[in-house]
Formats: structure tokens, sequence, C-alpha cells
């Protein structure tokens, strides 16, 4: 039981994390339909601009505060200078520029911050708590709870303001969304601007247990991007469900079956979901229009 | 004896029955319209009978054989072709390979002798090039052969999928608003053609908005509202049946029928 | 027209003077360098090519070596053996270097091997696997201690302390699984028995799992960790987290440097492992040999790259001395001359111990050149060599 | 009619040109090392070209093919005692079979779900090779043996040009054949659209699995020469970052051009090579470079360089 509870909650940490890098995916794809691939480099902003902060002598809170604004900055010049002069541009076209900036962010990040590992301190300490027998970290309930608490606002902004509703009438379509007025400009913005916040804020949350480096961007946007697809391109919800599954996957792989093989497994899984649900867990099931 | 022969097709999304329980048949050389409000379930049917979605009830039937279920690519070989109403040309294709697409089930198609482009693959190419011209000359794009397929215009697109259609040489044609974005002489111009395939001893059935295209050249008519049959039978008969006068023509759409 | 002509001709002249002259400028001898210096392996590269770009200019401001200036051209293969390969062709080929020192990792030498071997230009590589030098190839040299003599150091320790089952942790990447390799194959010598094997990848963020079932496993007596990067750090923050302080706990000398201590916090407390004396610079008695070489180099190397030093610079500082002790001896740039010479290094005292190479043995470097340490208070500990 | 068999012969005697003239202008035998890489890289990436850019599927998990290629002329030679010319062609049978059995399920999924399918069959493979070291060598690679063919030792940077140069003269004859084949329409027209391709009778699942395999075949045989020419291969050159790699040079190059997967190839090889002296900036310039490139030339390099030539053309 108590082993149980140990892989489980470590796997809902790590979860907690593809989940906000799988939203951060989500929210981008749904206003712009652009797969950003820059998306784990706003965790890495968040981390690391943090850590320098705080390291030059600012507290903590607003080190993490200017980190966020930073990552959204970032977001913000992405849209304005690549993703917006490229509209209409294929797809892959707008995958490769993403790709482009995730490159051009990391090596931006080496030289101005510089190559070695950071930790943060714990939020409330390193002394574990004990749960049903399992020794939990205490920043492990900051990552989940913090990553609840973006869901549900995110969930709120989504159903009860008029951006979100905007955001959601132009995921659905976007020529009849510019019809009836909505600025689907603004509404990428937004998505953009949100998307990083939502990345650097799992960033900070999640530094104090993983530590950050210049580089850890491109496996967390390559794990977010298969969380994503998992749970369903374009739904919120399924991107949360993605990202926690995948953690508890490779959590139980490792700790069930092999540690070797356990983000073998976690794909193997997805493929056989795929191959079974092709939208995904929580897609919509589009009807072909001829 | 009727090429073509759907019977009692159910389909429903979420819910809503989009078709429900529609018959129709066709025979060799006829041409039969398909006329209704816009949601009647026209061109739901039209994705049913030439397998793009599957049915939840019924049966068709092709040549006497039943295909339900089958995928469109099956259907194809067995002689069913089909236009869309949302255009579906190979944009980035020129004029001519759209139409030599359509004659792929006329080709042999062997993955290594194509790699390697074998004398036989050159020779087959030169012919499925004739035919693919003979075509388009046909429906008067001979001119238009070498142009991007992506920079016709509206009317040209809709003649180019007749072609492509026709290049399988099938034996059940179905058109899905062929006519529609046309003006006048390009209208005039369809006509012809599908009476001419006709003549030549296809099934042609037809989902069409130009009432006057309709009432001339069908031989029958089928009647869908809400996505089921409301009546069937001659332009005369339909356009006499008080129903279809109440549900679908109006006073307009009447006396426009009343003048073709 | 003939003005025309005339400023062609003196731009083409540039051009050409541009192009060949700096080669021929003064008397200079090509050194060599590919370097991880971004990438997953950038912790080793970044302090190699510091240390390198630091020392040479030390050399060059004091006169450089057997009359001529040092030429360094270091190239960054962010971790791809195969961009390695090609920076080695074009070391070989286009900047004709004399020598070469680097190589940060195990996979970028092994790419890079067959290149130098075949040009015959001296290599010596700052890779931390014995197959880099076993067997011996004629050019190809190595300063840091073998992956194989770590895990020696620390059984012979675990063999003090009678502990003699033990359960293994392995980084996936190229460092971790060449070492659990070693350790496996030394591990009946000394009597040392392995009870469970778990792994992780060079990227995870939380090895619970992995340490939880070694916890669960009877009879581990000591858990041994290879590994570099910021895997140790976790696997040891996830070990307190765990509660399995009791059992001991080695790390390996992929963690040498003091940010692994930063990143692991209290967690790294009573955590042993194998280094060099660098280490431990300040703390080795006055009569030690390496004393003074060691504490001049961190004193330097933490004054100019304001970050604490690692043994990973100390072995590009040892290949770099050594090959300039080299060219000094052979008082000739031809790399033949330079790779008898480096093989005929004796009592080489460096960062990593002192060196004794010979035909046989392209490293030089026994067993006493490792120190253990253990980790108390934030800080490292010398533990007394074995009586 | 004429003019289009002409034009893929005289693209060819282009390539054929460029490849027999390149050398008089090298300096050192570093640039045949990088031209080689070019051909190499090039040639996985016309194979990468017949299914994105002529059948619009995308693969996100495409060295692992080159993967397989490259380990099989290591191990073939190394734990069986095949010798490496034979084991090239195993390795391309046995990444025909895999894309096969792979690809059947997988292309079904459209788009974005394609792409993780095939980033997580590249990743299975590029953990598979890490893992069993055994037989692979693990995270560190392993050495390949020397080509040897009748006798004769492939070594040296410039042998290794004029086979590379090669082996790409043959990949873009192949790739340029199927434009003008009923394969090669069927291609383009599922690339266009999918239901009218089915509707003219294609049976799309084939016709995609064609393409994936014709494509794991290139890239299979880009990995068994490298390996070759570098006497070494390792588990990156079966990575996610390499398959990525290789997706940029045919976006970059221009999808659907046999020429823009070359020169895709070339600048993607050639750039870290000339961004070193920009030292620690090098992968803030590559980065910008790529999404310069990309917003002014969505199309890739050869397709927009084509129309501006077209458009100078007229009057």
């Amino acid at each position: 039981m108590s082993e149980f509870v140990q892989f489980l909650m470590s796997g809902l940490t790590v979860g907690a994390v593809y989940a906000l890098v799988a939203l951060g995916f989500t929210l981008v794809y749904t206003a712009s339909d652009v797969v950003n691939f820059a998306q784990g480099e706003f965790v890495m902003l968040g981390g690391m601009v943090t850590v320098f902060m705080a390291a030059l002598g600012v507290p903590l809170p607003v080190a993490a505060l200017i980190a966020v604004a930073a990552a959204v900055c970032v977001g913000l010049l992405l849209y304005w200078l690549a993703i917006a002069p490229s509209r209409g541009a294929s797809p892959v076209t707008l995958i490769i520029i993403t790709i482009g900036a995730s490159i051009l962010l990391r090596g931006a990040a080496q030289v101005l911050f510089d190559k070695q590992f950071h930790k943060l301190p714990s939020f409330s300490g390193d002394v574990p708590v004990n749960l049903l027998g399992a020794a939990v970290q205490p920043q492990s309930f900051w990552v989940i709870g913090g990553t609840a608490l973006i869901v549900l606002l995110l969930y709120l902004f989504m159903e009860r303001t008029v951006l979100g509703k905007a955001l959601r009438a132009t995921a659905a379509n976007r020529l009849a969304a510019r019809l009836v007025g909505i600025n689907t400009t603004t509404v990428m913005t937004l998505a953009f601007g949100g998307s990083a916040a939502i990345g650097a804020i799992g960033g900070i949350l999640v530094t104090p247990i993983t530590l950050t480096s210049y580089d850890v961007g491109t496996l967390l946007a390559l794990k977010g991007f298969a969380a994503a697809m998992l749970g369903g391109m374009g739904n919120p919800l399924g991107a949360v469900m993605g990202g926690i599954l995948l953690g508890l996957l490779e959590s139980f792989g490792a700790g069930y079956l092999s540690s070797t093989y356990k983000d073998g497994i976690a794909f193997v899984v997805i493929l056989v979901v795929l191959v079974a649900m092709p939208q995904g867990l929580f897609g919509r099931r589009s009807v072909e229009r001829v | 004896m009727s090429v073509l022969k759907a019977t009692d097709i159910m389909l429903a999304f979420g819910g809503v029955k989009a078709i429900d329980a529609v018959s129709f048949s066709v025979a060799a050389g006829e041409i039969l319209s398909i006329i209704g409000p816009n949601g009647a379930g026209k061109t739901t049917l039209f994705n049913v009978v030439s397998g793009v979605y599957r049915s939840d009830e019924g049966r068709v039937e092709l040549a006497g054989e039943d295909v339900t279920g089958l995928p469109p690519d099956r259907l194809a070989a067995r002689g069913l072709s089909r236009t869309f109403q949302n255009l579906q040309i190979f944009q980035r294709m020129t004029v001519l390979e759209n139409v030599m697409v359509g004659r792929h089930l006329r080709e042999r198609c062997n993955l290594f002798a194509d790699l390697l482009r074998l004398p036989s693959v050159t020779r087959q190419n030169r012919a499925t090039r004739d035919a693919a011209r003979a075509q388009l000359e046909a429906v008067g794009l001979g001119t238009s052969a070498d142009k991007l397929a992506g920079s016709l215009d509206y009317g040209a697109c809709k003649r180019l999928e007749i072609a492509r259609a026709l290049a399988a040489e099938p034996k059940v044609l179905l058109l899905d608003e062929p006519a529609a974005g046309c003006n006048a002489v390009e209208t005039r111009d369809i006509d012809e053609l599908i009476c001419r395939v006709a003549a030549q001893g296809l099934a042609v059935v037809l989902v069409e908005h130009d009432m006057r295209l309709v009432m001339k050249i069908s031989h029958r008519i089928l009647v869908l509202d809400r996505g089921r049959p409301l009546a069937d039978g001659t332009p005369r008969e339909v356009r006499d049946n008080p129903a279809v006068l109440a549900a679908y023509l109006g006073s307009h759409g009447a006396r426009e029928a009343g003048r073709a | 027209m003939k003005p025309i002509s005339a400023a062609l001709c003196l731009v083409v002249a540039g051009a050409v003077a541009a192009l060949g002259g700096p080669a021929r400028a003064q008397q200079t001898v090509k050194i060599g360098s590919v370097l991880s210096v971004s990438g997953p392996a950038s912790f080793l590269g970044d302090p190699e090519d510091k240390t390198l770009r630091m020392y040479v200019d030390k050399i060059n401001a004091a006169g450089g070596v057997a009359g001529n200036k040092i030429e360094l051209v270091i190239y960054d293969d962010g971790g791809d053996a195969n961009k390695a390969r090609t920076f080695a062709t074009r070391l070989i080929e286009d900047d004709k270097v004399v020598a070469m020192i680097g190589g940060s990792t195990t996979g970028t030498t092994m790419a890079m091997l067959p290149v130098f071997e075949g040009a015959e230009v001296p290599f010596i590589s700052l890779g931390g696997a014995i197959e880099i030098i076993d067997p011996v190839s004629k050019y190809v040299f190595k300063t840091p201690h073998t992956d194989k003599m770590a895990c020696e150091k620390i059984f012979e320790d675990l063999k003090q302390r009678a502990l003699t089952k033990i359960a293994l942790i392995a980084g996936t990447d190229g460092f971790g699984s060449s070492m659990r390799v070693q350790c496996t194959l030394a591990a009946p010598k000394y009597g040392i028995q392995i009870v469970t094997e778990e792994t992780y990848g060079p990227r995870d963020s939380d090895m619970t799992a992995q340490l939880t079932k070694i916890k669960n496993t009877a009879g581990v007596q000591a858990v041994v960790n290879t590994g570099f990067g910021q895997g140790p750090a976790i696997v040891t923050r996830n070990y307190a987290q765990l509660g399995m302080g009791a059992v001991p706990l080695y790390q390996s000398h992929g963690v040498a440097s003091k940010s692994f201590i930063e990143l692991a916090g209290p967690a790294a407390d009573g955590v042993r492992l194998p280094a060099a004396a660098l280490l431990v610079a300040d703390k080795l008695p006055d009569n030690d040999p390496q004393k003074k070489i060691v504490v001049d180099y961190k004193a330097t190397y933490e004054a100019t790259a304001k970050q604490p030093v690692s043994t990973f610079g100390g072995h590009a500082y040892d290949g770099l001395y050594i090959l300039v002790d080299a060219i000094k001896r052979a008082n000739s740039t031809d790399p033949k001359k330079i790779r008898d010479e480096i093989e005929k290094t004796k009592g080489f005292v460096g960062t990593g111990g002192i060196v004794n190479m010979s035909p046989t043995d392209h490293l030089g470097l026994d067993l006493s050149a490792f120190r253990m340490l253990e980790i108390k208070g934030g800080d490292w500990i010398l533990m007394a060599p074995k009586s | 009619m004429a003019w289009l068999s002409d034009r893929r012969a005289a693209t060819l005697l282009v390539f054929a040109v460029i490849i027999a003239a390149l050398p008089l202008v090298f300096p050192s035998g570093y640039y045949y090392r990088v031209a080689a890489l070019v051909f190499v890289s090039g040639f996985a990436a016309i194979g990468l070209n017949v299914l994105m850019g002529q059948a619009g599927q995308v693969s996100l998990g495409h060295a692992g093919f080159f993967g397989i290629g490259g380990y099989a002329v290591a191990i073939g030679p190394a734990h069986l005692g095949i010798a490496p010319w034979a084991a090239t062609p195993i390795g391309a049978v046995l990444s025909a079979a895999l894309a096969y059995v792979v690809g059947r399920p997988i292309l079904r999924l459209k788009g974005h779900y394609l792409a993780i399918a095939t980033l997580g069959f590249g990743m299975l493979v590029a953990l598979v090779i890490t893992t069993e070291s055994r037989w692979t060598g693990g995270p560190d690679g392993m050495p390949v043996a020397k080509l040897v063919l009748f006798g004769w030792r492939a070594t040296g940077a410039s042998t290794w040009y004029w086979i590379s140069g090669a082996v790409l003269l043959i990949g873009a004859w192949i790739a340029l054949n199927l434009a003008e084949t009923p394969t090669g329409r069927a291609f383009r027209a599922l690339h266009d659209s999918e239901v009218a391709a089915r509707v003219a009778g294609i049976d799309v699942a084939r016709v995609k699995l064609q393409a994936f395999v014709v494509a794991a075949v290139y890239a299979s045989l880009a990995g068994s020469l490298l390996a070759m020419m570098n006497g070494f291969i390792n588990p990156d050159q079966a990575g996610f970052l390499h398959s990525v790699e290789l997706v940029t040079m045919v976006v970059l190059g221009g999808l659907g051009s046999v020429a823009g997967a070359i020169v895709g190839a070339a600048v993607l090889v050639t750039l870290p090579q000339l961004l070193t002296v920009f030292q620690e900036y090098e992968n803030v310039m590559l980065g910008l470079i790529i999404i310069v490139s990309m917003i002014f030339m969505r199309d890739g390099v050869v397709p927009t360089a084509a129309r501006l030539l077209a458009r100078r053309g007229q009057p």
C-alpha cells in the first residue's frame, strides 16, 4: 500500500508538470492551430529567471512574479514577431518556426544565464510528509495544488468571461468567430501570453523538486506534447488528464515493471490508445464534411 | 434493371436522424435528381452511397451486388464515381494531372515499376495522359490542361471534378450540385454534358438547387425533407405534388419550376 | 577601367592575405579541441572550455611553449558524436592542429578516435570510460580516471566497512551505463554482490519509484549511484526523502563539483564518493605532492570563471600541461614526436593525480589518484586512506 | 510532355555536375567530409520528402529507421559475421518490414496525432538501442567495420564523398521518377484531398503505407551509409532530435521538392560549421536563421526561389 501511494504521488507530481505544459500546448493550439514546440522553454524561463533573480537578492515571491512576466513577454514576442507574420503558412512551417524559437531561447538562456544546474528552496521545507506510509515532499503538494488551481482558474475564465468565451468560439470556428466580431488577434495574443504564464508558473513550482538548467525545456515539450495528444488536442480537460496519466504511467511503469523501459511503456500505451481512439482520450470525434 | 439501388438508408448523428428510411434506385441511362431544402440530407445520402459515411441501417446495391459499407475506393473500383459539393480538387496538381488521377483505376500501379520508371510505366502514362486530355476537352477545359488546378475559378473547378469522375469510366455518376456557382452559359454546358453522359448509358444521380436544370433534364426526382422522403416521381408529378409545394418549393420555387 | 582593376587586385590580395595571413603571422603551435560546451554534457564541456582558454592565455603571456605561441581552436559539438566527428576532421584537415585535447564524453571521443588515429595526431581525451584507452590506441590518451577505477575505489571502501550486498542505480546516459557495466564486472573481485539494479533517464526529475523498489529489496547494505549531471542530486534528495539514510549511499566521480552539494542540499550528508584531490585542495596535508598544483588551479579557476571548481575542468588542465610538457621535451611541433613524448610522461603532477604513462598505459593513474570523500555539513571530508 | 522527362534529366544533370565540380574548389579533406554529410542527410531527406512533401504524412520518428540502418551495419559484422555491404540491404529490409508493421495501424491517424505516434515509435527504437548495450554498445555507441567491396577498402573523406554523391544521385533519380507515375500521383492526390483520392479509387491506406515504407528505406540506407563513413554509430542518430532535424531539412528546403530536400540538408549540415565563428552565440544564430527563413520563405527555399525566378522571367 505504502509503495502504491509512493508511486502514485510521484506520478501525480511529475504528471502535474506535464499537464501544465500540455495545457499550454492546447491553449495555443485551440486559439491558433499552432503546435508550439517552444512551450517547454517557458517552463525553463520560469525556473531560471526566478533562480537568477533570487541570486541577485530579490525576494522569492517577487522573483517569481518577474519570471512569469518575463515568460509572458517572451510568449508575446514569439507571437508578434514570428507567428503573426506567418499567418496562413502550413502547419509544419509553423512547427519549424516554433522549433527554431526553442533553439533560439535555449541558446539565449545559455549565454544569459549559464550551463549549470540550479535549484530553488522548497516553499515549505524539506521534511517529508507521511501519507499512508509514503514519504512525500511538501513541495509535491504545492505542485499538485498549484496545477489544480491553474486548471480551476482557466476553467472559470473560459466559462465565465467574455474573453474566455471568445477563445472557445475561436477554437470552434475561427472564421465564424471573426464574423460575429471577435478580434481573433486579441484571442491569439491572449493564448500565447497565457500559455507562457502557465508554463512559467509550472517551472517555478517544480524547480525545488526537479532542479532546472537552460535546457530542461526540450524534454518537457516532448512529454507535454505527448500528454496533450494522449488527452486529445484542443481539449483542456484532455490535456490535464493526459499529463497526469503520462506521469502515472512513468511512475508505475518504473515501479512495477522496468525503470529502464518506463518511457517506452508510456509511449506504447499512447500508441495503443491512439490506434483505438484516433482523436485521443477526450478529443472531439470529427465528421468529415465533404 | 437498376444499376444503383439504396434501400431504407438510416443514419443518425448524435441522436439526430440525418437520413431516415430513404430508398431510391437508378437505371442505366437514367437521370435521377435528389432535391430538398438545405439540411434535408441530400449530401449525407451521397456520402453514404459513395462509402464516405457508413449508414446505421439500410442496404446499398451496385449492379445487383450488395456493397453496403464498402469504402469509397472499393466502390469506385466497382464503377461508382462522384463529385463534391465543397470542392475537393487536387489544388497543387495541374488540371490535367487531376483528371489523370481520375484514371487511377484504369492504370496498372506497381510501386517498384514506378520507382524505377520502367518503359511500361512511361508507355502507360502516355495513354493516361491522352485519355485525360480527351476528357478535359469534353468538359471544355482543354486549354487549361497545364494550369495549376488551384488557380481555376469555381465553375471550372466544378467541371474539372466532373471530368475527373468521368475519367474513371464509371457506371454510376453522383453529382453534388454541379451547377452551383456557374453562370447561365456554364450551366447550359453542364446540363448538356449530363444529358450526353446519360445517353451513353451512365446512371446519373444529381443533387442540385437549380430547379430549371433539374426539371429540364431529370427523368425522375426524389424529394427529401428533414431526412425523410417526401415524394418520388417524374418532374411533372413532383411539381404537382401539393406536399412538395408546401414543404419545399414554396410560391417562388413553384413559379420558377413552372417556367422550366 | 584601370583604377577599377587596380582596386580589384587590391581586394583580391587583401582577401588572400586575410585568409592565409593569421596562420603564418608568427611561429605558432596549433592545438585543437572539440568539447561539449553546450548540450546535455555542457557541465563537463563548459569548465573544460573555460580552463583551456584561461591557461592557454597564461602560457602565451609567459612566452608560449618552446618558443611558439599556442593557438587554440575549440569547437562545440553540443554533445553530438556525429558533429564531433566532423569537427575532428576539420581540426586535422583544415586547421592542421598538431595535437588535440577534448572529447568531453566517451561517446564523442569514440566517434573521433579513428580520425586522429588515422591522421597520426595525438589525442588526449577527457572522456571517462575505460574503453578509450583499453585496448590502447597508439595516438589516444586520456586524463580522467576510468569508471572502472571509480568502481574499484568504491568497492574497496565497502569492503573496509564490511558491506557486501549492494544495490546499483544508474543513469542511462553514456557515463552512467558504462560505469554500471564496469562495476558489475569488478564486483566479484571484491566479493561484492549486486542484489538489485535500477536505472533512470538522464533527464528524469523523480527517482522515488526506483528507490522505493530498492528500499523494499531485502538485504541491501549500500547503494551505489553511477551517473552525472543533475540525476545524482535528485537521487540523493529522494533518498533522504524516503528515509533511507541508514543505508550508505555512494556517488561516483561524475558529481565531483561543489554544485552537487548545493543541489542536493542537506540530503547529501553522509554521501561518499571517490574523487580527485582537487575537490579537497585546502584540506590536503601540506606534504601532499598535489597540494600546490590543486590549490593554484582552484584559485585561478574560481577567480576567473566565477563558479565552483570541478574535477572536469581539472582534467582539461592536466591534458593541456601533459601536452605542453611533451611539446617542450620534444622541442618540436611534429605530432609524431609529441606523441612519443606524451607516452613518456612520468611523475607529472596534475589535478587528477600523479601521471606515469607507458606504451601499455595511456592514462597513467592508479587508484591512489582517487580520494574517498564524504560529505559533511555541506563540505567534503577527506577520508583517511586505507591503512 | 517531353519537357517533363527532360526536366528530370536536367535536374539530375545539374546535381551530377555540381557533385563532380565541387572538389575543384575544395581546399582540404574537411570539405569532402562536410559535403559527404550533406549528401547522406540529403538522401534521407529526399526519402522523407516523399512521405511528407508528396504524400503529406508527417513523421517525427524517422531517425528510428536511420538508426536501424546504422546499427545493421554495426551489429551485422560485429556480432553476426555479416559483411557490411550485405548488412546494408538487410537493414533496409528490416526497416521496410518494421515500417509496414508499424505503419498499418498508425497511418490511420491524422496530422498531429500521426506526428506523436511516429514520434513514439522513434523513441522506442532509440530506447531499445540505448538499452540493449550487449548488442549496441549502449549510449556511447559502437564502432562500425570498414566497408570492403571486392577486396577494396572504402576509407578517406574523398572516397566517401564519391560514394555518397553517387548514392544521392540514385536517390534523387528514383524520387524524381515518382512524379510522373500512378503511384506518385496517388501520393500527391491524397495530400490534397484524401476523400477525393479515395473516391477516385485510390486505396489510401495502402498508398500511405507505400510512402512510409519508401521513406523508411531511404532513411535506413542513409543510416548505413553514415555509420560506415564514420566508422562509428551511436543512439543519437536514432533519436528524437535527429528526427526533428530531418523534418526541418525537408520543410526548410521545400516540401515536395527533391532539390529542396538536398538544399535543406546542405543548410542544416553546414550552418553549425559556419556558425562556429559566433562562439557561444551559435545556437542563438541557428534558431534565428531558422525562424527568419521560415517566415520569409514559408514554402521553403527552393519553391520560393523558383517562384522568384519565374516572376523575374516574366516581362
